[in-house]
């Protein structure tokens, strides 16, 4: 079957899933999953070596004629629409049930479905004014699904700060789109790399673009919107939406020229984004908080495995075709952790949404213990943690290798590129290390120790409904991490839709190996832990309060929490974090209480815009006090009006 | 002979109105006049008449761009007039009904109006006709609206009589007749007198600017629109805003024949942008959602001006958003309507949670909402694209920047109040209010229409629009 | 013929001075009714042969700018009982000022502008001119209903001045219609006046600003 | 079968020789400290003491308790197999190795801090998070050695990597690494491992409930990853490209020596730092590789 009907049915099934979810919700679940399939069907297709699947049909909609095309780029991305989109519908049947939410219930499905298909339309459409549009629906979809709590006033506002800032994107999309249109004549999109006069219109699209990937400081609205939405919201936010914004710029770089200094502004960008981030996310006590701010480090790696590839195929030689070869691997680098940390990162919410769930508290700081009430999300956590900080046997550490192997291959090759490489590859390895020490924070805080409330005492395992889609992913990124090799072609001919010439599909040597040893260690990790478990029972294992260095009476508030573990890393980066501290030391010789309160702000929202919008409000009270309601004044606007327009005209040469 | 029925018909109508007996049956008269007045219309847009250019009226090309739009947005406001002037049994609809025809008669005479002399007697016709329109609730609120509504208006509209005055004397300067139909003026073209037709140009703007409510001429517009029924405000917004926009559109036309065209683009282009940006400002601050229609409205009007400064691309997009505005908007204000009449209140520190009692008329509003700051696919993204599409084309990157920054802050605007009453939990004295007023098809399906007619408009927008508004380019822009 | 022209535009002029510094407000509607007067009669003179059109649109104007509003305002004025504007936002001498200036302006400006010979000696763009600012100081400086609708009606006898530069050019329809417009124009304000009158028991349209941001 | 054979002589070199190094070094300490000290096979007999030890376990702890240990075992075992044995060469080697053996040891620590929170001890707490965050810096400081090595010898694979230039650089290089390898194995000025005083340790406060078996795996472990990381210091400054097989196995062990007599020295004599300090000793560390970096970049560029 080729994509088309594939494609054409898995329309179908989630508009049927669309017409459904208002009152069957089983109903709804059949059909999505079966469109979902039908996508990752299509999607592994091309991907599997398929030819591009295109369609041009005179049929016109908004007047330009339809043009749908699907070629391995945008296979790859499709197929995580496909994959999390199917994931989150499942979790979401159990998460968003209509017993839990009588109201929302079926708004979130209706909105969820429109979300599948307008991200499909983004990646089919070939179209300048039909990628618009699909962009707009899929910007809105997202919201209504954020704000599908609305009378909750934070979730209300979250969901405006993600309208509002990704308005700023629509608006320099709509200047990017309509001047492309407007010096080609044409809204068709496609190659047209010989036209140099194009290249300054990147500048457009990577404000456009990365202000939906997230990308600092663009990212303002992510941590809140991602935060407050529902989990399976934002696992589908956080693992594939901030993508698309990575694949618009893929889009734009490969059809358009870009200026020089794109590749190394991707760089830059990138290594702070990564490095920030991280740092932003060590310093979160909200777990889902935590995981949003881990997504922006994330898009920070991809940002630079993709300015490596630019950086390669500009320095590579004039046409874009031939690139240096190490582009080629910071570029797998990039697209595999597309992949990646779209699949840890929504089993991570999944997690965090189960716990949710269970405790009804993200407050890490109130949690504690959880592994013996849900060992199920406690280990698939766990999981996700040790993929997500680039750990080995973990399909993290693939991609992350590949973006290194990459920027040190630039090194060693001394080209000017290395120049870029340099500082990025030691940024990443900051940014992996500040990682493990996030990742160890929030699985422990969360899952270990004692639980620190009633709230996680009385905790409860999720339904088989959350399991389940947690359970597949999980083995998804178990493919990826055990086979990287096979991976590979995937990659490559995404790579080769990219740029012509690029599609190597043999894989580097090293991979195989690298693969091997993934295997070898996950094996030898079993059975050392294996054989330790036996010897450690075979002789009588003693239970026992923690010893604590003699306590006598433990309690759990003694246990570290959020703050006080993230306290040394934080502290190096507070100038940016900007902690604010409320504290109540101790007082005489019997202190009654004492309290210590911390809060780490958004910084670039609370303190760069914040008060740029302080000014605009002045100015627009300004403006408001002219409509006072004298109507004397009101014709003497019209009188200074007059007069305004005739020193225009005066002015503009007239007489 | 057709197109002056097209006048005639609503007149004749309100007459009718003016003698109909009985308070309960009146209202039907609107929307009958509204089909036949539509039927016409369309009849007119698919087999446009032939016209003589020296005729003083005429359904040409660009009556035929613009008036079907009005049509469609009077057809929908008397559907829902019915149901409105229902509930107001308590006052008499006599002058309502009666001059609600003859403002929909006087817009079709502006629109057609090709010599300056009659266009300012239509225009001036509507601003008075609709003076009972505005005061209709009768309240103290509503004679002060009236009265600033008049004073600023009638300013204005004397503003522009000087204007034609000014240009007929332009042509008498230049060893014309002084005839003051447009055709006549242009054919003077270079002939004209420099001086005269600046001045005329400058008199001109200011005075159909303050008609469609050009900052700073919009002050009397949050008054009125906020203090008119739904109807009204929809009419007002969606049909004499149009009738002065066409106006500029035609002396645009002479002054460019006369050869100052750049000029006169670059005051157009100057008002509307200053429109957009003093409207972001005022809907970033206001708290009253009938008000914020009002600014909206002055936003859109900066819209078409920038569109009308930037050469034929943006003429096209400024018609073709002018029709994407007429039909949205009015799907707003009838939304708005029915939120306000549930809330019984209009401001954001009493209205919130309205999705709870009113839902369907608040999702029109919000999905209305949307559509009036250019989401897809509904006709205004399309339009305000080809607007920006154009000043890129025109090479004017800087226009095309400052006018998406103005539309980002309108959003943000917008957003912010919509939101705000549409969410959230209702009020309590909303619960009792909303009992009152239930939500019934009667008032529901008009603005639904409406929306419909603007995402069709821009999903599959329709050859003979395309073609109209291209004709009307055509007119406007002779090519020698 | 021209000289008995200007000797009305003139006298036309003086009393818009008299409208800006008179603080009484019969006064001031006897200048603009007057005025009204002055300006019906111009066709008179300055068509050759006059036809009956002529003659019923200036009896009209006459009639209507003369009497009709005049009574209609007094009526007001009487039911108001309000002799005088009181605390003017722009004063009396300031505004007379105003006025003198701005028709001086007038007519040096008009001295300027490119005229046909046969207006260049009249004082008909210059009347206009002085008048229209004379209405303009009048409707932002007074606060009296009443006083504004008198500034609107000396900016409109402006307007009309210069319009009778196309009296020859632009059809008797046309002025018809202006002049209908006008009048119907000035019957609503009067009563929309007469309204708020009974409305707020007052015509001080300082009260009116309850419709504000 | 060569291969083989060779694998598993490999592994339990490596297995038997790494608990000298910490006998060793509290030999040196002793011997400054004019005392006799304790044997240097001390760390032998306890780990098969502890071996034969049962368990004692938190009543809160997981199953996690008890892998994370023997997983962090697996991977520094894994990353000291990557490491090439100067002529000899790796047990495998491919392109990019150093980076999975740099990953390998951050798996150890990630396992070793969650074993830790598992007892839900706040000391165990700050354990774990000084661990992991004083060794952010020292990652930083790895990651630029090893780009100093890939620059100076244009390869990123240990393998070819590990031929390191004489002069400036080497000595640079060598002091950062010294650094690193102090921080990395909790070593004196940065952390003491035989205080008593669970607030000044980071590694050892970390495994304060650990017994038995388990705590056998992380010291030996421990063990492994001090010796790991002499050789890899040693390597990267010492040329053994040259010398034949044994002269190469002679200066290889004596150099590693040499480093283990040091860190007994610079125990015996420096004392601990205040924890506010340890970040700055860090980033010289880092600086200094970051200068080995741009000698190896003038270098190449020459």
């Amino acid at each position: 079957m080729t994509p088309g009907p594939l494609l054409l049915f898995a329309a179908a099934g989630l508009t049927a899933g669309l017409v459904a979810g208002r009152r069957h919700a089983p109903a709804w679940l059949g059909f999505t999953l079966a469109g979902a399939v039908a996508a990752l069907v299509a999607a592994a297709q091309l991907l599997l070596g398929g030819a591009p699947w295109e369609w041009r049909s005179e049929f016109a909609v908004a007047g330009q004629p339809l043009h749908l095309r699907l070629d391995a780029l945008g296979a790859l991305f499709l197929a995580l629409v496909a994959v999390v989109g199917g994931a989150g519908s499942v979790y979401a049947h159990g998460y968003w049930s209509d017993r839990d939410y009588p109201q929302s219930a079926p708004r979130g499905r209706l909105w969820w479905n429109t979300l599948l298909l307008s991200l499909g339309a983004v990646l089919l459409s070939w179209n300048g004014l039909h990628f618009l549009i699909a962009w707009e629906l899929f910007t809105v979809a997202a919201f209504f699904l954020i704000t599908l709590e609305n009378q909750r006033r934070d979730v209300r506002a979250a969901g405006w700060l993600y309208l509002a800032a990704s308005h700023l994107g629509t608006m320099c999309l709509f200047a990017f789109f309509a001047a492309l249109a407007a010096r080609t004549g044409s809204w068709e999109l496609g190659p047209m790399r010989e036209r140099a006069d194009l290249a300054p219109l990147f500048w457009l699209a990577l404000v456009g673009f990365g202000l939906k990937a997230g990308m600092f400081p663009l990212h303002i609205w992510l941590p809140s919107a991602h935060a407050n939405a529902p989990s399976h919201v934002s696992a589908i936010m956080s693992g594939v939406t901030i993508k698309l914004g990575i694949y618009g710029l893929l889009r734009t770089a490969g059809w358009l020229p870009v200026p020089a200094a794109a590749p190394w502004t991707l760089i830059v960008l990138g290594a702070v984004t990564a490095l920030l981030g991280i740092a932003f996310a060590l310093a979160q006590s909200d777990v889902k908080r935590l995981l949003a701010y881990c997504s922006v480090e994330n898009i920070g790696i991809i940002l630079i495995g993709l300015g490596g590839a630019l950086l390669a195929a500009a320095d590579g030689s004039t046409s874009l075709t031939a690139g240096a070869a190490w582009g080629r691997l910071a570029l797998a680098g990039a697209l595999l952790h597309v992949w990646n940390h779209g699949l840890f990162k929504s089993l991570l919410f999944f997690g965090a949404g189960s716990v949710l769930h269970a405790t009804g508290t993200r407050e890490m700081s109130r949690l504690g213990g959880l592994w013996r009430a849900m060992p199920w999300t406690a280990s698939l956590f766990a999981l996700g943690a040790v993929a997500i900080s680039g750990l080995p046997p973990l399909n993290g550490f693939v991609s992350e290798w590949l973006v290194y192997l990459g920027l040190f291959d630039a090194v060693t090759s001394r080209s000017p590129a290395a120049w870029a490489a340099l500082p990025a590859a030691i940024m990443l390895g900051v940014t992996g290390a500040l990682a493990l020490a996030t990742f160890v924070k929030a699985g422990s805080l969360i899952f270990l120790g004692a639980p620190r409330t009633a709230a996680a005492r009385d905790a409860h395992e999720c339904s088989p409904w959350m399991r389940g889609p947690m359970v597949a992913v999980a083995a998804a990124c178990g493919a990826i991490a055990l086979a990287p090799a096979l991976c590979w072609p995937l990659i490559a001919r995404a790579a080769g839709a990219w740029q012509p010439g690029w599609a190597d599909l043999t894989p580097p040597a090293s991979l195989f190996t690298l693969g091997g040893m993934q295997v070898a260690l996950a094996l030898l990790a079993f059975a050392a832990g294996f054989a330790l478990w036996r010897r450690a029972r075979a002789d009588d294992v003693t239970r026992q309060l923690t010893w604590d260095c003699g306590y006598v009476v433990p309690t759990a508030r003694m246990q570290y929490t959020s703050d006080s573990f993230a306290g040394i890393a934080g502290g190096w980066f507070a100038w940016i974090l900007q902690p604010q501290r409320r504290l109540r030391r101790p007082r005489g010789l019997f202190p009654e209480g004492a309290s210590r309160m911390e809060r780490v702000p958004e910084t670039v929202l609370e303190r760069l815009i914040g008060p740029v919008a302080a000014v605009v409000m002045q100015a627009s009270l300004a403006v408001r006090r002219l409509q006072h309601g004298r109507l004397q004044y009101y014709i003497a606007y019209v009188v200074v009006g007059l007069a305004g327009l005739g020193t225009l005209v005066v002015l503009g040469g007239g007489s | 002979m057709k197109a002056l029925l097209l006048v005639l018909l609503p007149l004749a109508g309100a007459a009718l109105a003016a003698v109909w007996p009985s308070d309960r049956t009146r209202p039907w008269l609107l929307p009958v006049v509204g089909v036949l007045h539509v039927a016409l219309s369309l009849w007119l847009l698919f087999v446009p008449p032939p016209f003589a250019s020296t005729a003083w009226f005429a359904f040409d090309p660009l009556a035929r761009a613009v008036l079907p739009a009005v049509s469609l947005l009077f057809l929908a406001c008397a559907a829902y007039a019915v149901p409105y002037l229902g509930v107001r049994a308590e006052r008499s609809n006599r002058v309502f009904v009666a001059t609600f025809l003859a403002v929909l008669g006087l817009l079709s005479a502006g629109h057609g109006a090709r010599h300056l002399g009659l266009l300012w007697i239509a225009t001036e016709g509507v601003t008075l006709a609709a003076v009972p329109l505005i005061h209709f609730n009768g309240t103290s609120r509503a004679f002060e609206a009236t009265w600033k509504y008049l004073l600023v208006g009638g300013t204005g509209i004397a503003l522009s009589l000087l204007g034609s005055f000014a240009l007929g004397y332009a042509s008498l300067y230049g060893g014309g007749s002084g005839d003051l139909t447009v055709a006549a003026l242009a054919s003077q073209g270079a002939k004209l007198s420099h001086p005269w037709v600046l001045a005329a140009w400058v008199l001109l703007l200011a005075g159909y600017g303050t008609k469609m409510g050009l900052a700073p001429m919009h002050t009397w517009k949050p008054d009125a629109y906020g203090e008119a029924p739904g109807i009204v405000g929809a009419l007002l917004a969606g049909g004499v805003t149009t009738v002065a926009f066409t106006a500029v559109l035609r002396v645009r036309e002479v002054v460019a024949a006369s050869g100052s065209g750049a000029i006169a683009d670059r005051t157009l282009l100057a008002i509307g942008l200053f429109s957009m940006l003093v409207s972001a400002l005022f809907l970033l601050g206001t708290r009253d959602f009938k008000r914020m229609l009002a600014y909206s409205s002055v936003e859109h009007m900066g819209i078409l001006a920038v569109g009308a400064a930037l050469g034929a691309a943006g003429v096209y997009a400024a018609l073709f958003h002018v029709w994407g505005n007429s039909l949205t908007k009015g799907a707003l204000f009838l939304s708005a309507g029915n939120i306000r009449r549930a809330a019984g209140a209009r401001t954001m520190d009493e209205v919130s949670g309205m999705s709870a009692i009113t839902p369907h008329s608040a999702a029109i509003f919000i999905t209305g909402m949307f559509a009036v700051t250019a989401l897809p696919p509904f006709g205004p993204f399309f339009s305000e694209l080809g607007i920006v599409r154009a000043a890129f084309g025109a090479d004017r990157p800087g226009t095309a920047a400052m006018f998406l920054g103005c539309l980002l802050f309108v959003f943000f605007g917008l957003t912010r109040l919509v939101f705000a009453i549409v969410d959230g939990r209702p009020r309590a004295a909303s619960r009792v209010t909303g009992q009152r007023f239930p939500e019934t098809m009667s008032v529901i399906v008009p603005p639904l229409v409406l929306l419909g007619f603007s995402l069709w408009l821009g999903l599959a927008t329709p050859a003979v629009l395309t073609e109209a508004w291209a004709g009307a380019v055509a007119q406007l822009f002779p090519t020698p | 013929m021209n000289a008995y022209l200007n000797l009305l535009i003139g006298l036309a002029i003086g009393l818009n001075l008299l409208a800006l510094g008179s603080s009484r407000l019969p006064s001031l509607i006897n200048a603009v009714a007057v005025q009204g007067m002055a300006l019906g009669a111009m066709p008179f003179l300055l068509e050759e042969h006059i036809n009956w059109m002529v003659a019923l649109v200036a009896c009209a104007t006459v009639a209507v700018k003369g009497f009709v509003i005049p009574i209609l305002l007094r009526r007001a004025m009487r039911t108001a009982n309000i002799e005088r504007e009181v605390v003017p936002s722009i004063g009396y001498v300031p505004s007379l000022l105003l006025g003198a200036g701005g028709t001086i302006a007038a007519v040096a400006f008009a001295r300027t502008l490119p005229l046909l010979p046969e207006h260049a000696g009249s004082l008909l763009v210059p009347g206009s001119l002085a008048s229209v600012l004379t209405g303009f100081v009048l409707l932002i400086g007074r606060s009296k209903a009443i006083s504004q609708v008198c500034g609107y009606l000396i900016l409109e006898n402006g307007i009309y001045l210069f319009g009778l530069l196309l009296i020859h050019a632009t059809p008797l329809l046309v002025e018809a219609g202006i002049l209908l417009d006008l009048t119907v124009g000035v019957f609503v304000i009067g009563i929309i006046v007469d309204r708020i009158q009974r409305a707020f028991d007052s015509l001080d349209t300082r009260k009116l600003t309850v419709l504000r941001e | 079968m060569i291969v083989f054979l060779e694998f598993v002589a490999r592994l339990v070199g490596w297995l038997v020789l790494a608990p000298l190094l910490p006998g060793i070094i509290n030999k040196v300490k002793a011997w400054v400290g004019g005392r006799r000290g304790p044997p240097v096979l001390q760390l032998y007999y306890d780990l098969a003491r502890l071996w034969q030890k049962g368990v004692v376990l938190s009543t809160l702890v997981s199953p996690g308790f008890i892998a994370g240990p023997a997983v962090a075992w697996v991977a520094v075992l894994g990353a000291a197999l990557l490491l090439p044995l100067g002529p000899v060469g790796a047990g495998l080697s491919f392109r990019g190795d150093v980076l999975l053996l740099i990953y390998l040891l951050a798996l150890a620590r990630f396992c070793t801090a969650w074993a830790a929170m598992e007892t839900g001890s706040a000391f165990e707490g700050m354990g774990a998070a000084r661990e992991v965050s004083y060794a952010v810096l020292a990652e930083a400081a790895i990651i630029t050695a090893v780009l100093a090595l890939c620059v100076h010898s244009g390869s990123v694979s240990l393998a070819t990597m590990l031929n390191p230039a004489a002069g400036a650089g080497a000595v640079l290089l060598a002091a950062g690494l010294f650094a690193v390898l102090l921080a990395e194995n909790c070593r004196v000025p940065f952390d003491d491992p035989n205080t008593h005083l669970e607030l000044t340790m980071i590694h050892e406060v970390m495994i304060l409930d650990h017994s038995g078996p388990p705590l056998a795996a992380i010291l030996h472990g421990a063990s492994i990853k001090l010796l790991l990381f002499a050789t890899l210091l040693v390597e990267a400054v010492v040329p053994l490209g040259g010398l034949s097989r044994p002269a190469a196995a002679g200066v290889l062990a004596a150099g590693v020596l040499v480093v283990t007599v040091g860190v007994g020295l610079v125990e015996s004599l420096l004392a601990r730092l205040a924890f506010r300090r340890v970040p700055l000793l860090l980033t010289t560390a880092f600086l200094l590789c970051l200068f080995a970096l741009l000698v190896a970049w003038k270098g190449g560029a020459a």
